[in-house]
């Protein structure tokens, strides 16, 4: 029992933290299965879902609010795409992706000026910011909500895939990009859903993420959209189960390392698991073999 | 077509601003930040650097040190100096809080032809830009820079607030006289030498008492501080000893207060900051800092800043919403006179001028008597005063003045 | 125009160029901002170049530019810092155990080949992987690199994650012209010789190159290592030209923004590099700063949103354009050249700016 | 036919997961001749260019180059299990040689691709120029450093004279990919020869030609092998020229050799006759 409180707490976060990259990592992973880009704005966006919520809650009650921020946030989603990656669709891949950072530079300065560069207090939300006991070990009950939340969310996303008309196109479009456009799937609403349900997904978990670590900044998307993105090349890019799993092992197993006293290494030791599974399966852990046609 | 016509454009600008930097020869006016005002009245202008964080980490603390030096400017614009009337204009630059945008930034100061240089808070950056000012013989002050190494073997960098060495032993003391501890847990940011600096001096004055210390480190960008909380309490610490930034700070006080920590936090000036105290009311923690200046120490200054603040919406956000004094806008304050007393001392606004003078300025400030060591340039300070958020009020109750003995 | 005559040309211009940079020094204070800019942008200009010749011409996408340029930024400072100073600097590590300290271009050099070491074995393991594998694996290299940098342990020698300063570092910006100018000089000399031409062949279709003989592991490799060792040599000069440095300093947002002068510059034109990284490095550092400025003044106006970061947006902004409507970067592939410049007017005789002023860079 | 044997396929099976491309194909081809390889698409053809190549390491079976094994495997893995392939146990035990392309090329076998695979951003020049490089002498200081002036000079005179051997001097600047269809493929046999090969192995090269460019090229393909004593071993679907010009047929058939002989023997075979026309999809 007393190992169990001890420990516990490092579990915990650690899988709480991974069902946040998670639903991060699912944003990731279905635009690169489709554009083949790394979307390196989706963390940025994920921390303006944060600011949104910060200073929307300054004027409404939360319960409007929330609804409010999604809703936002997808439209922000919706729009980057629009704006920042549809008219460079036949460019080389490598300018879209510098698109990509510059819409990540963009969204960063803005909420610099926007924020004076201070760091935001994030609203408390009430029932889920509430402090919980659990086999000894206190916390908040978002860290308990948050992996079912994921886990949810996340079959949800599984049977739109699958069953749904949009979800059929989106596994046409992500197999054969050029094919599906052939064959009348309208190519435009599809990526347009993509990026949609990405950041809707982002913006819920920015919720969480935000309430547990309450502090807004400009940067403050970098570091868990770095790993988010991490997590979804872990699992193998374009999977979206692989990106849940990759996502909650890198969550554990960074705060198994700072429980271990190696904090220094938190951040590396992510990225050495990373490289390990690559150099083991050069596509991840739930990644397709490609071979090159000659 | 486009392109080419683009091209040209930006050809033109390339060498349009070449032909501008060096038709200003005084170096100054590149950035095209004349005085709007100033240059108006046909008054003399002297500049004063203010090299502080905007963003970033520090940007926070940085703002408030800013606010107190804007207030000084505002309440004493003018100076005589050798007999003439200057205005006093600050150039302020935004250091970001990072060691390497720093220089950049310094840089700007330096071509702006600053007389003197105020900032930074936070040591790295201050340490990061030094050899700038150096190299133009602009002398810098420090104004809550705390690392040794900011001044060291340096003669153009001094400093008005107390050493590390100093505020670790204080901080050590009073952790073992108030809390008996034996055991602390300090937690720094990697790459702050403020941070690291800070937690090693309270590490050796802690051991040095007999104590034991668990140290762990956190890497930029980090927000997850749960498993650091967990780890101070199964180490069975007595005191959590963090010298790291307000912004990190809310974080480890929220997610302690979630983990219902209930071991005393400590920490040195930075967290001293209505930051902390936002963070901390209603929530079930403890938290000690040692300080420079007590919000009530001079009862004048204290009002006319509140007034100010409070008539001034762009200096209430940047004071962080409220009119709560930070130690470090009292410190801005004396730091902008303690550069207007240089200058007069100095007869001119030659920066090397300044730089003789400032060796011998004494002044006593709201925050006390600054006079600096004729080694490196540092105040000669012997108190610290310790603080505790009272997480009922949102304020800090004044706990002890403290020295070394 | 023949092979030997452009080669004149270019030596020419080269010469003409440092002329007027030692007279420019002549001229104006050193304080003024524009040899900030030619400072800082000759030493971008060399990583983002060394950059290029991996991702723009041998097709390998890497991110580990900054991991590279702090084992050159830190090999050259841990080997220079001037015994006497030690103490002082490695305060919490006893002077540190390294007791000695090398020539400042020993030091250099030794930075570029300590980067190279690594790269050699990083890309072992590492280039088997293909396109966006590799830049994540890179990525993630770098952050190893830099923890590992800022690790307690490692303090006697790197000073954990304190600052290191008091090196030798250099006033005259004619150093890190003359610095970066030869090793630019070296790698397009790479680039025309017959590996050059192999890379691109790499770059162009692995399997093709492959068929004719090119060992692609090996060339790879090469590439990845000359590149790093060029990334160290510019580390080093960086540590040089900030006189403190920092494992923290190189973080991925700093790899991102060398990828960013490399495309805009032109994926695959070494000038495109050059020039963008001064416009890159004179936009941030210069010539927007009035942005900051709240009391800006035009006449009797005062602008509006002006306040500190709105220079920042603008500078994003300002990108965003260039990289959505100028995809190719600002040369494409082409190099600058003298015969470019006379055809761009004779197609278009506009001819108001003939004074030959790009030839700045 | 008893002139020295150059290449010769052993046994050779090339699984991919549960298809199987090349099934225990065996042949020879020998020193001088010009054998070509037939079949309906999707026969293997290609694939056994691949194993052959070093593109791919073949699942079982070996290669052998004027008598030296040069490629070798056999079942592992999880192949243990899934093979269905003819052999199996020929080469167990033995050790596994799969070397890169690149150490093929340098053997002496050059290749065409089916796709032309032209350096895309390089000139016509450039392209037989690249292919120059395997044959140096000079390592990367030497080459940066201009100290291989005369090995360069070599390199770009012997690629001049290919240029001019192909016909392609008028557009030796122009980008490979401006060049018209045929053309590109001329630059591409221009190209594997420039790496001085003893095997030339086309794959398709009169793809997309019309009859007066395929004949053309049936000239051109025996003019290069008397002009640089090549070997050549060839995949094309266009009889007149096959007919033409092979000394010796293979004709493949799901992955499987059904038959072997000369161009009047294949004529007349009638499996041969049964594949294509009960295949019912080519030509």
């Amino acid at each position: 029992m007393d190992w169990m409180s001890r420990n516990l707490p490092y579990l915990m976060a650690g899988i709480s933290v991974g069902g946040q990259y998670a639903l991060i990592a699912i944003g990731y992973t279905m635009v690169y299965g489709i554009l083949r880009l790394i979307n390196f704005a989706h963390g940025d966006i994920f921390m303006v879902a944060g600011l949104i919520m910060v200073y929307s809650t300054t004027v409404m009650p939360i319960y409007i609010a929330i609804p409010l921020m999604i809703l936002v946030t997808v439209l922000l989603g919706f729009l980057v795409e629009r704006v920042a990656y549809k008219p460079l669709r036949t460019a080389p891949r490598m300018s879209i992706m510098i698109s990509a950072i510059g819409v990540s530079y963009l969204l960063q300065n803005l909420a610099l000026y926007v924020t004076g560069g201070l760091s935001q207090q994030y609203p408390a939300i009430p029932w889920i910011n509430d402090t919980v006991t659990l086999f000894g070990a206190t916390t908040k009950r978002v860290t308990i909500i948050t992996p079912i939340l994921t886990i949810i969310l996340v079959l949800l996303l599984v049977t739109l895939i699958k069953k749904t008309k949009i979800g059929m196109a989106m596994r046409a479009a992500s197999r054969d990009f050029e094919t599906s456009q052939l064959m009348g799937i309208k190519i435009n609403s599809v990526i347009s859903f993509t990026f949609i349900i990405g950041t809707f997904l982002a913006a819920i978990g920015s919720l969480l993420f935000f309430t547990n670590y309450t502090g807004v900044t400009p940067t403050a998307g970098a570091m868990p959209g770095l790993k988010a993105f991490v997590a979804a090349v872990f699992g193998g890019i374009g999977s979206i189960p692989g990106a849940v799993i990759g996502a909650f092992i890198i969550g554990i197993c960074e705060n198994i390392i700072k429980g271990l006293g190696w904090t220094t290494f938190s951040d590396a030791f992510t990225f050495a698991l990373l490289i390990v599974i690559l150099i083991a399966k050069p596509t991840g852990l739930f990644g397709e073999k490609v071979t090159d046609k000659v | 077509m486009k392109k080419r016509v683009l091209a040209i454009a930006l050809v033109t600008a390339m060498v349009g601003s070449m032909l501008a930097g060096c038709g200003s020869k005084g170096g100054s006016g590149e950035t095209g930040t004349d005085a709007p005002a100033a240059a108006a009245d046909g008054a003399k202008v002297v500049k004063v650097g203010v090299y502080e964080p905007a963003s970033g980490d520090n940007g926070a603390g940085g703002k408030q040190e800013v606010l107190g030096m804007q207030y000084a400017n505002q309440e004493t614009p003018t100076i005589e100096i050798g007999g003439e009337e200057y205005t006093v204009q600050l150039e302020i630059v935004d250091n970001e809080s990072s060691n390497d945008k720093g220089p950049s930034a310094a840089s700007t100061l330096v071509s702006a032809g600053v007389s003197i240089a105020l900032g930074s808070y936070g040591s790295g950056v201050s340490i990061a830009a030094s050899d700038v000012f150096k190299e133009a013989g602009i002398p810098a002050l420090g104004v809550t820079c705390t690392n040794p190494q900011v001044t060291e073997g340096n003669t153009h960098y001094f400093r008005i607030c107390f050493l590390d060495p100093f505020q670790g032993t204080v901080l050590a003391n009073f952790a073992n006289e108030n809390f008996s501890a034996k055991k602390a847990y300090i937690l720094t940011k990697l790459g702050d030498d403020y941070s690291t600096g800070l937690g090693y001096y309270f590490k050796e004055a802690f051991t040095g008492l007999g104590g034991e210390v668990v140290e762990e480190t956190f890497q930029e960008g980090n927000s997850d501080f749960t498993s650091y909380v967990t780890s101070a309490k199964n180490a069975g610490a007595d005191v959590f000893f963090a010298p790291v930034s307000t912004e990190a700070a809310a974080l480890i006080i929220e997610q302690a207060a979630a983990q219902g920590m209930t071991i005393p936090m400590m920490a040195g000036d930075t967290w001293d900051s209505n930051v902390i105290l936002n963070a901390a009311k209603g929530k079930d923690v403890e938290i000690y800092v040692t300080t420079f200046y007590q919000e009530g120490g001079n009862e004048e200054f204290d009002k006319g800043i509140k007034e100010w603040i409070n008539g001034d919406s762009t200096a209430k956000a940047n004071n962080g919403g409220d009119d709560t004094i930070a130690a470090v806008t009292a410190m801005g304050y004396d730091a902008y006179y303690v550069a207007l007393e240089a200058l007069k001392a100095a007869g001119s606004t030659d920066a090397a001028a300044v730089n003789e003078a400032l060796w011998d300025v004494s002044y006593t400030g709201v925050t006390g008597k600054i006079e600096f060591d004729d080694v490196n340039g540092d105040a000669l300070r012997d108190t610290a005063y310790v603080k505790c958020a009272n997480t009922e009020t949102g304020a800090w109750d004044f706990v002890a003045e403290q020295g070394v003995n | 125009m023949s092979t030997k005559k452009k080669t004149a040309w270019n030596a020419g211009l080269i010469a003409a160029l440092l002329i007027l940079l030692f007279l420019l020094e002549q001229v104006m204070p050193s304080s003024s901002m524009l040899f900030t800019v030619l400072k800082k942008g000759a030493i971008y200009a060399l990583v983002a170049v060394s950059m290029n010749l991996l991702n723009g011409f041998t097709g390998l996408f890497s991110l580990g530019q900054a991991g590279f340029m702090l084992l050159g930024a830190y090999t050259y400072a841990i080997l220079t810092i001037p015994v006497e100073a030690r103490n002082s600097v490695y305060q919490y590590f006893d002077g540190g155990i390294i007791q000695f300290a090398l020539p400042v271009p020993v030091a250099l050099i030794a930075g570029g080949i300590v980067a190279a070491i690594f790269a050699y074995l990083i890309g072992l393991p590492v280039l088997r992987l293909k396109s966006d594998y590799l830049a994540i694996a890179t990525l993630g290299f770098a952050e190893i690199i830099r923890a590992v940098f800022q690790w307690d342990k490692l303090g006697p020698i790197t000073n954990g994650s304190n600052l290191l300063r008091n090196f030798p570092s250099f006033r005259s910006v004619l150093f890190p012209f003359i610095v970066a100018g030869i090793c630019i000089a070296l790698i397009v000399m790479l680039i025309n010789s017959t590996y050059g031409r192999a890379f691109k062949a790499i770059r162009d279709d692995e399997i093709a190159a492959e068929a004719m003989g090119i060992n692609l592991a090996h060339h790879k490799r090469l590439a990845f290592v000359i590149s790093s060792f060029f990334a160290g040599i510019s580390g080093g000069l960086l540590a040089m030209y900030q006189t403190t440095i920092q494992a923290s300093m190189f973080k991925s947002a700093m790899t991102y923004e060398i990828l960013l002068i490399v495309v805009i510059g032109g994926i695959g034109s070494v000038t495109g590099s050059c020039i963008s990284s001064f416009l890159f490095i004179a936009c941030s550092e210069w010539w927007l700063r009035f942005l900051d400025n709240e009391n800006l003044y035009i006449g009797g106006f005062h602008v509006p949103l002006l306040r500190p970061g709105f220079r920042k947006v603008v500078f994003a902004i300002v990108i965003m354009m260039v990289v959505l409507f100028y995809r190719q970067g600002i040369m494409g592939t082409k190099e600058f050249s003298i015969e470019g410049i006379a055809n761009f007017f004779k197609r278009k005789p506009v001819g108001k700016k003939k004074k030959g002023g790009a030839s700045h860079e | 036919m008893s002139k020295e044997n150059v290449l010769k396929v052993e046994n050779v099976t090339m699984q991919f997961g549960g298809v199987i491309a090349v099934d225990n194909m065996n042949l020879e081809v020998n020193e001088g001749e010009i054998v070509s390889l037939i079949g309906p698409n999707g026969a293997g053809k290609t694939t056994a260019f691949n194993v052959i190549t070093g593109v791919y390491a073949p699942t079982n079976g070996a290669v052998y180059y004027k008598g030296n094994k040069i490629i070798q495997n056999y079942p592992q893995g999880k192949m243990k299990k899934l093979y269905r392939g003819e052999n199996p146990m020929t080469y167990t035990g033995q050790h596994a040689i799969a070397p890169t392309p690149d150490k093929i090329t340098r053997l002496g076998i050059a290749r065409t691709f089916q796709n032309i695979r032209l350096f895309k951003s390089q000139t016509v020049f450039e392209n037989i120029l690249i292919a120059k490089h395997m044959l140096r002498t000079s390592n990367i200081f030497t080459a940066t450093f201009k100290l291989n002036g005369k090995e360069e000079a070599q390199m770009r005179r012997e690629s001049e004279e290919l240029l001019h051997l192909m016909e392609l001097d008028d557009v030796r600047n122009e980008l490979a990919t401006s060049l018209p269809y045929g053309k590109q493929r001329h630059l591409e046999i221009a190209r594997a020869l420039a790496t001085k090969p003893e095997l030339l192995l086309l794959d398709e090269p009169a793809a997309g030609m019309n009859p007066q460019e395929t004949l053309e090229l049936t000239q051109f393909i025996g003019r290069i092998r008397d002009e640089f004593g090549l070997t050549i071993f060839m995949i094309e679907h266009h009889m007149d020229l096959v007919m033409e010009i092979s000394d010796r047929i293979y004709v493949l058939d799901f992955g499987k050799p059904i038959a072997e002989g000369t161009p009047e023997e294949i004529r007349n075979n009638p499996r041969v006759i049964e594949a294509y026309l009960g295949g019912a999809q080519d030509e």
